[in-house]
């Protein structure tokens, strides 16, 4: 069993959810991706014992393209993520009707497919094309299922796309010119690539670009809280649970491996950029007037932090960012949720218009709050874990990026408290508010669980990742 | 050779189906002969072999790219049967000429004389001058056919002179003699200007700017399925004639010779980048749809010249950009035929709720259309990388990047066209399942994602 | 180089490429300038026969004799049948924008002086042009060259006029209207 | 068994929460209080264990659960660390905690959300003993934010009134920037020394040869600016007043005996770096005795019976990092424990109060409730005592204590807590007497309803004034226990400025008269020339500026607040929408230019020959003529 | 008989073509008369038919001739199918000026 297997299961639950028709497409796509959950699992302990779950396959022999996948650590907590995340998302859609659902079902089980096929592409052109088909389906389901005006929607979806896809093809020629000079699109082989300080320095750049809109890092962030904010729920936990993890990723995969020494050259300036998208994001988090606006600015601050952090080129900053892609992945699709079930119940995203919901769902409210307060980074959430690594590799750069980073904690816990306050806390609302179904319950139930369960006991985790970012640290610093 | 000759035979035979009052069997029986010559074509591959005073010359460049033109004109004899049900007296008209014009494509890639390439283009030309005006009664149609004639004629007379000064500089129309003695030290300037000449009259069959301007108001004005064929086949014609042309001719070498190459590359890169940003950029603000892939026809062939910098490792990845762009464009506009049929324009309003009326067009157009974009596992997406690849190896970065924010451009129109099937209300019943159309688009599509999943088929077919 | 013609010296040959060339240029542009059609097809004609001097004058009879058939005889009836059938032989053509005229008469000048600049740039022929003395363009030869070497052009080209052909016809064929 | 003891310590409480949480709705109010009760009552039990053991040993317990956090260079455990002084805050912590649960089964009784404030209390006891008892800094953090998220969930514990939910927020976000700094300090106390670990710190600190001072000191003053926060020192003490909005209880147990200790319990416990500090110590004792004047003339005007206590606790608490800041420990300490029995007791004898007036607070409404409430009023009456100084009670000597190392290091220090401590004794009681003496002010059908309260409150109110009287006899001057219980700590020999002298009697003697002529100053004011404060409005001159507290909240809201959610707008309203348009202005321009292009398509042929012969020349003459 | 070039010069004959080549591009540009659009267009490619002759004399070699006579065929192609659609366009509109032909444009 190697891990093409994964692929397979989501690649071929994608269709069949498409051809179980709109009644069963739900129900189908949850139980493909509950195997997709468990054979990572299985992948997952193949990799502990040792076993070899790689794959390679020549594909395009001029140029030289390989059907290549990597399980290592890294990779799979990345898939991990991904196949945790999936059937969280999708159960947590069960509230919803969806009209054609088939159509809606098979475009997530695609989209999961691209986004692990994106962690496990040991092939630079092969992670490029998973990189691109991943925006795809989040296109479709942002553009036909989204809300809002129907032409403030398009005007989002298509500049998220071009956006995005800009960058990515820079990134594209990027990969074209290191196959010219490495004469294959292998990872390994790129690695071994030696490039002057110029050249990387362009590559790094065009890369970085790729991964900037994708994160987003400011100023390259403006897409975002439009397309969160217009994209159906279930859209906006899939981008930003899930395919923003992709860009910081890549960071570490394929950026800061190829280019160290322009990474090493620059790198204050690209924490400084990372930093300053936490300060940005969280002033602009602080007015937002939409939940889910807010929930993206905030969104923005947390992964311009785990950015800072992957650019220090430490241990440290690359095992404490991991960690921190993980934990918001769940943080901020359980948040995601929160605010749909709000919508469920109000029909509205409007901070003003909500407002003492906490009398009338106890159990809601106190989900949201630990959700919350795992997004400020309460000790004892496993966010604190990432945050906190984060920070201290900051500090050993420059103290200045701890504390400017570290206003986070401050910033973060204002507008979270704020919004948390409009919206759930105050008077009575007049308008009735049920409390969470079992449905939802369920899914924050488990969101809330594994941030609690790491938070306490990252070990696992850290023990996965290690190895993989002790590898690309020495290909960093090989020079 | 024998290719041609059975093409030619098969349209005779569509004439004279006419005369047997067999108009019914006209399309399948076109449709069984072009699979039929396909298979001669194929049986042809990999012989390199010249006929009559290398009057013909037959390579692995001319089938390979024979066969993707017999293929195209499959799917748009296909086409024709919906397209001309209005039309039953024509119909052998309409195919025969389809098919003599497949001859004249034929005769274009395999010429080993000038006198074929010029009767060739003639062919091909006069053939889609009818074509383009073949709605007698419609305006538009005339204008079309009207200007495309005047202006092609120009262009023929361009090439005509380019042909007579490279006559005058050799003393003979045979590609290997000029091959020859294009590297002699002795060659008078004539030579490269008639090759220049030719350049010129090939790049405005391609539509390249600044000879392009005809297109967009051809395309729009032609009946939809001349469209078709223009911007597929007639483009992918056009663009691998240059190629050979500069290639058999022993072009390059020549102007290296008197020093003239990188001027000449420079005129490439320019009228590369102009051609793809104009075409790009004009078609973000149409709302025909043939007028805007007329553009996007154009950025393509902006991006197709490109090869012409490395002309001798190139082959393939013309060969795949053409039949990626080619197959693209069939599905492309046989979900356009379908929707267009019983309308009197293609503005994009009538694509309004596609999505949601039939669902396979729509799919099918959008994934033509996410493939001429160049997203990946598309055909498209490997065309536009083999091409940069090319490109960077041959030291042409900025090029490169230009052609990839155009790309990032192209979107903006092509998503156009996916947005307005999936995210607004239809506007009108759409019934029938036109069997040939369905048939032609999921096939083509399928076609154009295989070469995706598996580029290397066609790309290796020139090494 | 150009020659500069030597009127004192001239030789009979030049004398009268000198005037068919004068009477070909005079007459294209009288053909262009000419407000009725008709007259523009008259001096088109004379232009034709000049050009046929031009070949009689280099000697190849049996390309001037089809040249006269086919332009005079062919092209220039079909055009004078379709200016008639139109009734053109008034002036109708609007008046021209001058901008229109300006723009026509740049890009004359200007093509025209490119590509003479480029001529007179390029190296002169130097020496004298061979004359191999054998016969290269008499009826029999031009039979057989066009007949063996060029027989698949020459069918090629019974497909171009197929072409021709069934497009004239397609697009002036009326149809039944179906119902 | 250590960790036996150590786990039941901790998660009975947690425990408890659980159950609360799941279960206390369906449980009943008493039950669930009982539950919360018992809990934490056990985990006082386990104290007393704890302590018996370590008093017996005279040696810490070190108990490491796992791995928890791994960094390169640092590797953190979830381990605890019970010692002399863990122990000794886990036995007023759990202690006062069960007292405090105990009265608040009465006092919430009304509340129909009571098991969650039970859920809540339990679960403040929970962090607050992980708080002591981790082993490194980093679970001191949990301990740390997570009292923090206890005080802003009980703050905010009546959450439909948005004011006490903003107090709670207010709570949360001020603890926040505390926390930043002492997240900081931490980062440089880990990359010098490779730990965070209290013991391994210690030995790496006295063992270390080439320390650098100067980052150290940054290290203390972070932790110091986190204590602060905690502590509710100057400037981030302005939370602290506002979270008298949470109910009594709470108030008594988290914002007076408690939560807000754990700034001195964190620098005590890191005595050993601050002790390397001293530039910061400085600023420590300075900022303690700030504090504690300003907040004591803040509480000079209160008439908010909360807020004089809350204003009061700032201002003990100032006088406490006073003592730190002098690197006496064990006094402050020592006030710390004095502080909790009679500040507790005084907040609980208010709660009593509120409670008897149905919620009244101002003590404009209030007076003669002396004989209402008898037991409130002399329970108070002794706290007040003690608090004052008033020689043999507890306070008295905790206070001369502080007072005596102030006058030992720095005598203008010395002045500014001495007159905080005539302030205080002045407030209180003008509290006692507006509260308890002459005629009650409120309505008639508050009058009707005056009552004391049941015993379930008046019982820990009792035993809390028992510990405020005899609280102090654990550290008499001259021969202290708590010196010698705590010596283990400390690097530096304790002990050494108390052999009792002239100087010192005078100064007791001075502290005393002052005390007493606050009393004086109060009861000639309030009792003989029976004033009762005006009215807000018809406050002027130095005692609005003091009702105002100084105007600080609203300097606060000017300075950061406002500039903050100006900029939050800015940057939504401008900035994004100008980075956005910047995005879409290149679309803009290209479909601008688009617009232009097609006007250039005029469909005229001779336009588009036109251009033809004008490319096909410029092709031509820039190959061939270039040259 | 010897090579007549040798009285002209092979040049002269490249003049006179590209001049009448030109002048076919300028009666192109100049006209807005389809038909003598169609005539100028006639007199480009008898500019080059002019040339082929004369360098198929200058190479002494016959290929230029035949050549012509594809040139011709061509032409008369050209001209048949081009006359067949300015006939169409005269029955729909009644004009053969190509200033009308301007609806397709933008």
């Amino acid at each position: 069993m190697n891990v093409s297997t994964i692929l397979i299961i989501l690649l071929i639950g994608a269709f069949a959810t498409y051809f179980s028709g709109d009644k069963l497409a739900s129900k189908v796509a949850l139980l493909f991706s509950l195997a997709a959950l468990g054979c990572s699992i299985v992948l997952l302990n193949n990799y502990n014992a040792g076993e070899n779950i790689s794959v390679i396959n020549s594909w395009i022999n001029q140029p030289k393209i390989s059907f290549a996948l990597n399980g290592d650590g890294l990779g799979l907590a990345m898939v991990l993520l991904t196949a945790a995340l999936t059937p969280i998302i999708i159960f947590s859609s069960f509230g919803n009707e969806y009209k054609n659902a088939k159509g809606f079902y098979a475009l997530i089980l695609f989209m999961a497919f691209a986004m692990v096929g994106t962690f496990l592409a040991a092939d630079g052109l092969l992670y490029y094309i998973f990189w691109e088909l991943a925006l795809i389906p989040i296109y479709f389901i942002a553009l036909i299922w989204g809300n809002g005006d129907a032409e403030e929607r398009r005007k989002a979806v298509v500049k998220f796309f071009i956006y995005t896809l800009a960058g990515s093809l820079f990134m594209l020629t990027a990969f074209i010119y290191l196959y010219q000079k490495a004469g294959s699109f292998l990872i390994e082989d790129l690695y071994k690539v030696n490039l002057s300080a110029c050249e990387q320095f362009w590559i790094f750049l065009a890369f970085f670009l790729a991964y900037a809109i994708k994160i987003p890092i400011i100023p390259f962030h403006t897409w975002q809280a439009n397309v969160y904010q217009k994209a159906p729920t279930v859209g906006t936990m899939l981008l930003s649970g899930i395919m923003l993890k992709m860009g910081l990723y890549s960071v570490l995969r394929w950026q800061l491996p190829i280019a160290p020494l322009a990474a090493k050259e620059y790198m204050t300036i690209f924490i400084a950029l990372g930093i300053a998208g936490v300060i940005y994001g969280s002033i602009v988090a602080l007015r937002q007037k939409d939940l889910k606006k807010l929930l993206a600015y905030s969104s923005l601050a947390h992964v311009g932090l785990i950015a800072a952090g992957s650019y220090t080129l430490t241990l440290d900053g690359l095992r404490g960012s991991v960690m921190q892609m993980i934990a918001h992945g769940f943080v901020v699709v359980g948040l995601f949720f929160a605010a749909e079930v709000i919508f469920r119940r109000y029909e509205t995203r409007e901070i003003g218009e909500m407002g003492g919901i906490r009398t009338q769902s106890p159990k809601f409210t106190s989900m949201f709050l630990i959700l919350v307060l795992a997004s400020v980074a309460l000790p004892s959430t496993f966010n604190f874990v990432g945050e906190f690594t984060v920070l201290y590799s900051l500090s050993q750069i420059n103290i200045w990026f701890a504390i400017l980073g570290g206003t986070t904690i401050i910033l973060g816990a204002y507008y979270m408290l704020r919004m948390f306050q409009h919206v759930m806390l105050g008077e009575t609302n007049s308008k009735t508010f049920a409390d969470v179904t079992l449905n939802e319950g369920v899914s924050f139930a488990v969101i809330i669980a594994v941030l609690l369960f790491f938070g306490f006991y990252p070990k696992p985790i850290t023990d996965l990742i290690t190895p993989s970012l002790e590898t690309i640290l020495q290909v960093i610093n090989k020079n | 050779m024998n290719t041609l000759i059975a093409i030619t035979g098969l349209g005779i035979f569509c004439l004279l189906f006419e005369i047997l009052n067999l108009r019914k069997a006209i399309i399948p029986i076109t449709i069984l002969g072009l699979i039929g010559v396909l298979a001669l074509n194929y049986c042809e591959f990999g012989t390199e072999q010249s006929y009559y005073n290398n009057m013909i010359a037959v390579s692995k460049f001319s089938t390979a790219f024979s066969s993707l033109f017999i293929v195209l004109t499959i799917f748009l004899v296909a086409l024709s049967h919906n397209f001309y049900q209005n039309h039953p007296t024509k119909i052998s008209d309409f195919v025969a000429i389809k098919v003599f014009l497949l001859a004249g494509a034929v005769a274009m890639v395999s010429f080993g004389n000038l006198a074929m390439f010029f009767l060739g283009i003639e062919i091909l030309s006069i053939a889609l001058y009818v074509l383009a005006a073949s709605d007698r009664l419609n305006i538009k149609s005339n204008e079309a056919g009207m200007k495309y004639f005047l202006m092609g004629s120009f262009a023929s007379g361009i090439i005509l002179f380019g042909i007579c000064l490279i006559y005058g500089a050799m003393g003979s129309f045979d590609i290997s003699e000029i091959h020859e003695s294009a590297l002699s030290a002795e060659l008078p300037i004539w030579f490269p200007i008639g090759m220049i000449l030719m350049v010129v009259g090939m790049l405005f069959k391609v539509a390249a700017v600044p000879f392009h301007f005809w297109a967009p108001d051809v395309y729009e004005g032609s009946p939809a399925l001349t469209t078709a064929l223009m911007s597929t086949l007639a483009k992918v014609v056009a663009i691998a004639t240059l190629f050979k042309l500069i290639a058999s001719m022993n072009f390059i070498s020549s102007l290296e010779n008197q020093d003239l190459l990188h001027t000449f590359e420079v005129i490439v890169v320019i009228i590369s980048i102009a051609s793809m940003s104009v075409g790009n950029i004009m078609a973000l603000r149409q709302v025909n749809v043939k007028r805007m892939l007329a553009f996007s026809g154009i950025s393509h062939a902006g991006f197709m010249l490109m090869t012409l910098l490395t002309v001798s490792a190139s082959a393939g990845v013309l060969l795949y950009y053409t039949a990626a762009y080619a197959l693209a464009g069939i599905a492309a506009f046989s979900v356009i035929l379908y929707v267009c049929r019983d309308q009197d324009n293609e503005d994009i309003t009538n694509f309004h709720g596609l999505g949601k009326t039939n669902p396979l067009l729509a799919a099918v157009l959008t994934a033509s259309l996410l493939s001429m974009a160049g997203i990946p596992i598309f055909s498209g997406f490997f065309a536009k990388l083999f091409l940069f690849n090319q490109t960077i190896q041959a030291g042409y970065i900025g090029l490169v990047i230009v052609a990839v924010i155009n790309s990032i451009i192209s979107v903006g129109y092509y998503f156009k066209l996916i947005i307005a099937m999936y995210s607004k209300e239809p506007n009108q019943e759409r019934t029938g399942r036109p069997f040939l159309i369905y048939a032609t688009a999921v096939v083509s599509i399928v076609l154009n994602i295989a070469l995706g999943l598996f580029p290397s088929l066609v790309l290796d077919l020139l090494k | 180089m150009i020659h500069i013609p030597d009127f004192a010296h001239a030789t009979t040959v030049q004398v009268i490429f000198c005037f068919l060339a004068f009477i070909t240029v005079i007459t294209a542009f009288l053909t262009i300038f000419s407000r009725n059609p008709i007259h523009s097809a008259i001096y088109l004609v004379i232009c034709f026969f000049s050009i046929a001097g031009h070949y009689l004058l280099l000697n190849s009879q049996f390309l001037a004799v089809v040249h006269i058939i086919v332009y005079s005889g062919a092209i220039m009836i079909l055009f004078l049948f379709t200016i008639m059938l139109m009734n053109l032989n008034e002036q109708r053509e609007v008046h021209r924008p001058r901008i229109t005229r300006l723009g026509a008469i740049v890009s004359f000048c200007l093509i025209l002086i490119v590509l003479i600049t480029i001529f007179i740039n390029s190296k002169p022929i130097v020496g004298e042009y061979d004359s191999t003395g054998e016969d290269f363009q008499s009826i029999k030869v031009l039979g057989k060259i066009l007949l063996n070497e060029y027989m698949v052009p020459f069918e090629f080209a019974s497909i171009l006029l197929l072409v021709a052909m069934i497009g004239a016809v397609l697009l002036s064929k009326k149809e039944k209207l179906n119902k | 068994m250590d960790t036996n003891l150590a786990l039941i310590l901790v998660l009975t409480p947690l425990l408890g929460f659980l159950v609360n949480v799941f279960f206390g709705k369906s449980l009943g109010k008493t039950v669930s209080g009982a539950i919360g009760t018992i809990a934490v009552a056990i985990s006082f039990v386990v104290s007393l264990l704890l302590f018996n053991q370590i008093t017996s040993t005279g040696k810490g317990i070190q108990v490491t659960l796992f791995d928890w956090i791994q960094i390169s260079n640092l590797k953190i455990n979830l381990g605890f660390l019970l010692d002399q002084l863990s122990v000794l805050w886990l036995l007023f912590v759990t202690g006062i905690g069960s007292l405090i649960h105990l009265y608040s089964i009465s006092y919430m009784h009304d509340d129909e959300n009571m098991h969650k404030f039970f859920a809540y209390l339990n679960l403040f006891v929970f962090f607050m003993i992980t708080l002591v008892i981790g082993s490194n800094l980093l679970v001191l953090f949990i301990g740390w934010e997570g009292v923090g998220l206890c005080s802003y969930l009980l703050i905010g514990f009546w959450h439909k009134n948005q004011d006490y939910n903003d107090a709670a927020k207010k709570a949360f976000i001020m603890n926040r920037i505390g926390d930043l700094g002492l997240l900081i300090g931490m980062f440089i106390i880990g990359s010098m020394f490779s730990t965070l670990d209290y013991a391994t710190l210690k030995t790496a600190i006295a063992g270390a040869t080439n320390l650098n001072l100067p980052l150290l000191s940054l290290a203390a003053l972070c932790l110091f600016i986190g204590a602060c926060g905690k502590s509710a020192q100057i400037p981030l003490y302005t939370w602290l007043p506002d979270a008298m909005a949470g109910p009594t209880p709470v108030s008594a147990l988290i914002h007076a005996a408690t939560m807000v200790t754990a700034g001195i319990f964190m620098v005590t416990r890191l005595n050993f770096v601050f002790d390397l500090a001293t530039d910061v110590q400085t600023v420590i004792a300075v900022i303690g005795a700030i504090t504690s004047l300003v907040a004591a003339t803040i509480g000079l005007v209160q008439n908010d019976i909360k807020k004089v206590l809350a204003y009061s606790t700032v201002s003990q608490l100032g006088l406490m990092f006073l003592a730190l800041g002098f690197g006496a420990y064990e006094v402050a300490v020592f006030h710390v424990i004095t502080h909790a029995f009679f500040k507790a007791c005084l907040f609980l004898g208010s709660g009593s109060v509120i409670h008897g007036l149905h919620g009244e607070q101002d003590m404009r409404n209030m007076g003669g409730l002396r004989k209402a409430m008898p037991i409130t009023f002399w329970t108070m009456l002794i706290s007040s005592l003690a608090i004052s100084g008033v020689p043999f009670f507890s306070g008295f000597f905790s206070k001369d204590e502080i007072l005596l190392t102030a006058f030992h290091h720095s005598i203008p220090l010395y002045v500014v807590g001495s007159v905080a401590s005539i302030m205080t004794a002045f407030y209180m009681f003008r509290l006692m007497f507006l509260t308890f003496f002459k005629e009650f002010r409120g309505t008639e059908e508050q009058k009707h309803h005056l009552h004391e309260s049941g015993s379930l409150i008046t019982i820990p109110l009792i035993i809390l004034a028992i510990l405020a009287t005899f609280g102090g006899l654990i550290s008499l001057p001259g021969s202290s226990w708590l010196n010698g219980y705590l010596a283990p700590l400390f690097t530096k020999v304790a002990g050494e400025e108390h052999h009792l002298g002239a100087t010192e009697y005078t100064l007791m003697g001075v502290a005393v008269l002052g005390g007493l002529l606050g009393i004086l100053i109060a009861y000639v004011k309030y009792f003989k020339q029976d004033n009762v404060p005006e009215s807000d409005e018809n406050i002027t001159g130095l005692s609005r500026l003091l009702y105002d507290k100084y105007y600080v909240d609203e300097i606060y809201d000017a300075v950061f607040v406002k500039p903050i959610n100006v900029l939050s707008k800015f940057f939504r309203d401008h900035v994004e929408t100008v980075l956005s348009a910047a995005v879409f202005g290149l679309g803009k321009i290209a479909s601008e230019i688009a617009f232009q292009g097609k006007k250039l398509q005029t469909g005229s042929i001779g336009l588009y020959l036109f251009v033809f012969v004008l490319g096909l020349c410029a092709i031509v003459s820039y190959i061939f003529l270039a040259q | 008989m010897g090579n007549i070039l040798n009285q002209i010069g092979i040049e002269n004959y490249i003049f006179l073509s590209v001049v009448l080549f030109c002048i076919g591009i300028f009666g192109v540009l100049y006209r807005r008369n389809a038909i003598i659009v169609f005539m100028s267009i006639e007199i480009m490619l008898n500019a080059v038919n002019l040339l082929f002759v004369a360098f198929s004399t200058y190479h002494q070699d016959a290929q230029g001739q035949v050549f012509v006579f594809f040139s011709m065929a061509v032409a008369a192609a050209e001209v048949a199918v081009g006359l067949a659609i300015l006939v169409s366009i005269f029955r729909n509109i009644g004009s053969i000026s190509i200033d009308n032909l301007k609806n397709l444009k933008g």
